[in-house]
């Protein structure tokens, strides 16, 4: 595996997130390269998403920057995106269209070209052999989650952000997808995730980042 | 005991009588009666087209233009008529769950709606010369337009879902729902004063026209009767064998 | 390292997809075409069958109801996409969402302000409406869609994610759609009185060049506030 | 073991709990209010300003987009419910489903129909409608809406969960709205031509007492096959 | 904790399930009585939420019919319905009302009354103390499920049905309703519930179903 950018660095300097009233997180800073995965940890609430969703550029953070090879990624804009695979917790695929459709979408939107074989060949690795051709609609919850996560296999981009992969996916899905996100970190990819799962992952670089309820130190809830 | 014995009695008669609305007893049933069905059509419409156009006499009110009736009136009936029966097949699937019902009311729909533009069509046709507009918005022909959209309204609904059995269960309740339209329409020119005229045949009075008038109208009516069934047996037998070879990789023992 | 697809066809991919989803259910194009038609029956209804009264009433009632049909699908364009997270993907495309979001609104308009411009003269017919008339319907209708389609984008981009989006996208645009409305129908107008529709059809032209123009950037703007 | 609640306060609950997520977004009962307002505005610009004109076309033009505007907000009724999972909970429910559906369309009612007959009789002074007309025309409307929210819920019903379904649910339930309004409509121009317009009101209030008993009937039917 | 009916039994007979043209299940055969958690498993789609949906009388079995107490759960309809507690993978709470407004109308559905202290009481217990009076459109997925799992702790029903209820969870709130069903089963009630992670839970009568996928009985991804 390859990557357009054979070096590369995501960096977050002292950023904070607000939502309403409440500060989620504060001065926040890490910066990442080539082979590490961060794995962002935190009980529910204490502002994951928010964080995956600023990495993205998808919103703005109240303070701080992101930079990306030492640019800010809201002027690198496109130039940024092209980098990123970012899998939310929305499953991401039109319900009309069938699960090969959609990802042929998925890698335009990135200007990769579609490969039809790979593209079975990867669902049907995926367990989705029979459905290849159904809309996804009645798909399963976790057979669609598979379906967005298939984009692992096709695409060729440096930085995956994902949250919450292993949602709804069954035993078998869960080794597969640990064993591909180890495989891409090895490869020199970088990673930010979520999980709520206990999944082990073996990386070089595995880095934890604990966010804390800023609110309540000593919750009862003790995480 | 002799409960029991009548209740399984009235069991094995109500299978049977469900057995014959299965859809492989029905299949080669309807494969016999098309046939018949058919080649009467064609004959009655052929002899009824004869007797409208050529044997009744010329109108002199409304000189030839009027010999339009011969298929404006029948198919105007059909398109009321096929509705009921849609609707009244819809409501029967939902009472029974049966399939064979369902694609009975599915088959009927665009033979309905066919009956029901032909009727527009003739009617705006004929209103030209009569009216002097091809189109005015008076009760019986608006609702007349509105049982067309009914049924449009019923295939869209099929075609938006894609599950089947959702499908053939939510167009069945709208095409019941609809069924109100019908009376409507029917008594819309008793109802509301008209340009269109009044029925003129009817089961209490003496008919109001012509002995010959009235034959062809009645040939006509049998013959297009006798094209619904030929061409909705067909369609439901089509679409058995296309649920059937798709049930058949079911492996449901 | 597989080559990078250029931008024109990464553009032609998501106008094909646009239609390609629209089509899937064909019910769906179909229906915008219904509504205008059974829309516009439904005056003469409410009025009786004055055929004067209706000839009058013919342009404003058929603009109005093309208005309102074209609106009433505006939440194709962006909302199922919003839905489903699929949205956020193309925010995060390698292309500029200007130019993205252009060819959603095209794939919009194809679909449903085309085929009104195609049917429209049928249904003029049933309002008693000459062959002149018809044909100035037909090219105000023409040029008057797409400028629909595109100040209508900005709004479905603006309500999204917002409950009862259908009813407060009317709110935004319809004031926004009056400059059409009024250059459509009083083309129309101008030949029922024996005048010239050149006026109205080129202040018409006018209005769709602005909005093709600011409509893009405007909705790629709302777009990118409606994920933060 | 705790009391349960009695049928009567669970179905105010449900009509409680309905208006109160509306009212939660105010923006949105005002929006139908709204839509009603700009959109019965726009004939007259359609149309130039002819006097004579606006006075004939007012009771259609007004029933229609009375009509228009109820179709709009059918949605609001189920579609919410089911994307987030509720009306599952409310088929579980120890009560009827006919009867929670008929409060959630009275819930419908109160805040989509009743504000246009309140607001109906000021946009007819700006039609030039007499005072009698008014009258009839708020009187209309105070049925017609009501009935306007039973059939169109069988059709919000029925599309749940379709997408396109602002059209769809246009297509099915326009036909079915048909009647109501050409006595609704027929009854203001009844009184316009100085007859009396008890006739056209007898027959809306016979179509309003069927679609009461039902449209909740059709309703509870087609949502237990949405969600199958 | 007590029930209404003290003694009970659902039992399913004979079963099967077809979705599309693809059988998802058959001859399905169980009975449960007070006290039993049955713990549904399964790769993905292979037809645990058609299960538990037709177990709830949201769908129709294909063939096979569902009794509880002996009568047929559709002739039973609401007097039914008033047993169970289904949480589906939707969250099912309406995102323009708060935490609070959204049990209330829960309760009220089944006919319970709203005990307000008692409601605000669960939801500082699930660590929902500072969004009481949040629209719930704001919280984060974790917040949303808790908001939806408060059901459990106000309502007083005998068959919970939950589909994959610890989703979206972090570590506190997994545990806190790992106990809540323990608890619940060994105080009479019965459970049907499916799960991808892996939660132990101690009960007396724990019964595992696992659901195969018939068309590939030796797909490669074995489970
Ligand atoms: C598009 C225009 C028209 C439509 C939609 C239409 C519709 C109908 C319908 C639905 C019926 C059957 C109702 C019944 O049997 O009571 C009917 C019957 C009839 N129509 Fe028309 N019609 C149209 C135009 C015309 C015109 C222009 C004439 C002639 C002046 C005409 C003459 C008749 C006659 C004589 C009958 C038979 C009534 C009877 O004997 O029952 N129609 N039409
Ligand atoms: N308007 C607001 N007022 C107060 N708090 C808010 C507001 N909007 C969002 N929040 C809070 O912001 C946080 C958003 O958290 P986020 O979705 O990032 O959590 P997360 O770490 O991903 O949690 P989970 O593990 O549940 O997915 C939540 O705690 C939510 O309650
Ligand atoms: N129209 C159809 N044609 C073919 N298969 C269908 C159709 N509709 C649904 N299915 C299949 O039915 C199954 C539904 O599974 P269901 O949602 O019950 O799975 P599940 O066991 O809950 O899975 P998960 O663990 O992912 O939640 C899926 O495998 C889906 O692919
Ligand atoms: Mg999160
Ligand atoms: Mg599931």
């Amino acid at each position: 595996m390859k990557f357009s950018t054979s070096n590369f660095e995501l960096t977050a300097n002292d950023l904070s997130a607000v939502r309403g009233e409440r500060l989620l997180f504060k001065q926040l800073n890490f910066s990442l390269k080539n082979g590490t995965i961060l794995y962002l940890q935190g009980a529910n609430g204490t502002g994951k998403t928010t964080l995956l969703r600023m990495l993205c550029g998808l919103s703005k953070p109240y303070s701080g920057v992101i930079n990306w090879c030492g640019n800010n990624i809201n002027e690198l804009a496109e130039d940024f995106h092209q980098n990123i695979l970012y899998i939310g917790h929305l499953p991401s695929i039109k319900e009309d269209l069938t699960a090969l459709e959609n990802l042929q979408f998925s890698l335009a939107l990135t200007g990769d070209s579609f490969d039809f074989a790979h593209a079975c060949e990867v669902l049907k690795l995926l367990g989705l052999g029979k459905a290849l051709h159904l809309p996804t609609r009645v798909l399963s919850q976790g057979q669609k989650r598979r379906v967005a996560l298939a984009r692992l296999w096709l695409q060729n981009l440096p930085l995956w952000i994902l949250d919450e992969p292993f949602t709804a996916l069954d035993v078998a899905a869960t080794e597969l997808l640990k064993q591909k996100i180890e495989h891409f970190a090895n490869a020199g990819g970088v990673v930010v995730m979520t999980t709520h799962q206990e999944v082990l992952i073996n990386a070089p670089n595995f880095v934890q980042l604990r966010l804390e309820d800023l609110d309540k130190p000593n919750h009862n809830l003790k995480n | 005991m002799k409960n029991i014995d009548t209740k399984t009695d009235l069991q094995r008669l109500k299978f049977n009588w469900l057995q014959f609305a299965s859809p492989k007893t029905f299949y080669p049933l309807a494969g016999k009666i098309i046939p018949w069905c058919a080649a009467g059509a064609a004959i009655l419409i052929a002899y009824g087209l004869y007797l409208g156009l050529l044997v009744a006499p010329t109108d002199f009110q409304q000189g030839e233009g009027y010999r339009i009736i011969f298929v404006h009136v029948p198919a105007a009936w059909f398109s009321m008529f096929l509705y009921l029966l849609m609707a009244l097949y819809a409501g029967l699937g939902l009472v029974l769950n049966a399939r064979l019902s369902y694609m009975m009311a599915t088959a009927i729909a665009p033979t309905g709606a066919m009956f029901t533009l032909v009727a527009l069509v003739t009617g705006s046709l004929w209103g030209k010369p009569m009216w002097g507009a091809w189109w005015v918005w008076d009760a019986r022909l608006t609702s007349e337009l509105i049982l067309l959209f009914l049924y449009i309204g019923y295939f869209s609904l099929k075609a938006a879902i894609d599950d089947k059995n959702r499908a053939d269960k939510a167009s069945a309740v709208l095409a019941i729902v609809g069924a109100i339209n019908v009376p409507i329409i029917y008594f819309s020119v008793k109802w509301w004063n008209t340009l269109h005229q009044g029925a003129s045949v009817s089961l209490t009075q003496a008919p109001a026209m012509a002995a010959v008038m009235l034959k062809g109208m009645l040939v006509m009516t049998i013959g297009f009767w006798l094209y619904s069934i030929a061409v909705v047996l067909m369609r439901v037998r089509a679409e058995i064998l296309e649920r059937d070879s798709k049930a058949a990789m079911l492996r449901l023992d | 390292m597989k080559k990078k697809l250029s931008t024109l066809s990464v553009l032609y991919r998501v106008l094909a997809r646009d239609i390609r989803v629209a089509l899937r259910r064909q019910s769906d194009v179909a229906a915008v075409f219904f509504f205008f038609i059974i829309a516009a029956s439904l005056f003469p209804l409410g009025s009786g069958a004055d055929p004067k009264l209706l000839k009058a009433m013919a342009p404003s009632v058929l603009w109005v109801t093309a208005l309102l049909s074209c609106m009433l699908s505006l939440s194709r364009i962006y909302a199922s996409d919003h839905a489903d997270g699929t949205l956020e993907q193309i925010m995060l495309s390698n292309q500029p969402t200007v130019l993205i979001v252009l060819m959603k609104i095209l794939a919009h308009w194809a679909l449903s302000g085309l085929p009104l411009v195609l049917v429209a003269p049928l249904i003029g017919v049933q309002f008693n409406l000459s062959g002149a008339e018809l044909q100035t319907l037909a090219l105000s209708l023409l040029m008057g869609t797409l400028a629909l389609s595109l100040i209508g984008s900005i709004g479905a981009a603006l309500t999204l994610g917002i409950r009862g989006t259908g009813v407060l996208i009317a709110i935004l645009v319809l004031p926004l759609y009056i400059p059409v409305l009024v250059f459509g129908a009083g083309a129309v107008n101008a030949v029922s009185i024996g005048m010239s529709a050149n006026g109205a059809l080129s202040l018409l032209g006018a209005v769709l060049a602005m909005a093709l123009v600011f409509s893009p950037l405007a909705s790629a703007a709302a777009l990118s506030i409606a994920l933060e």
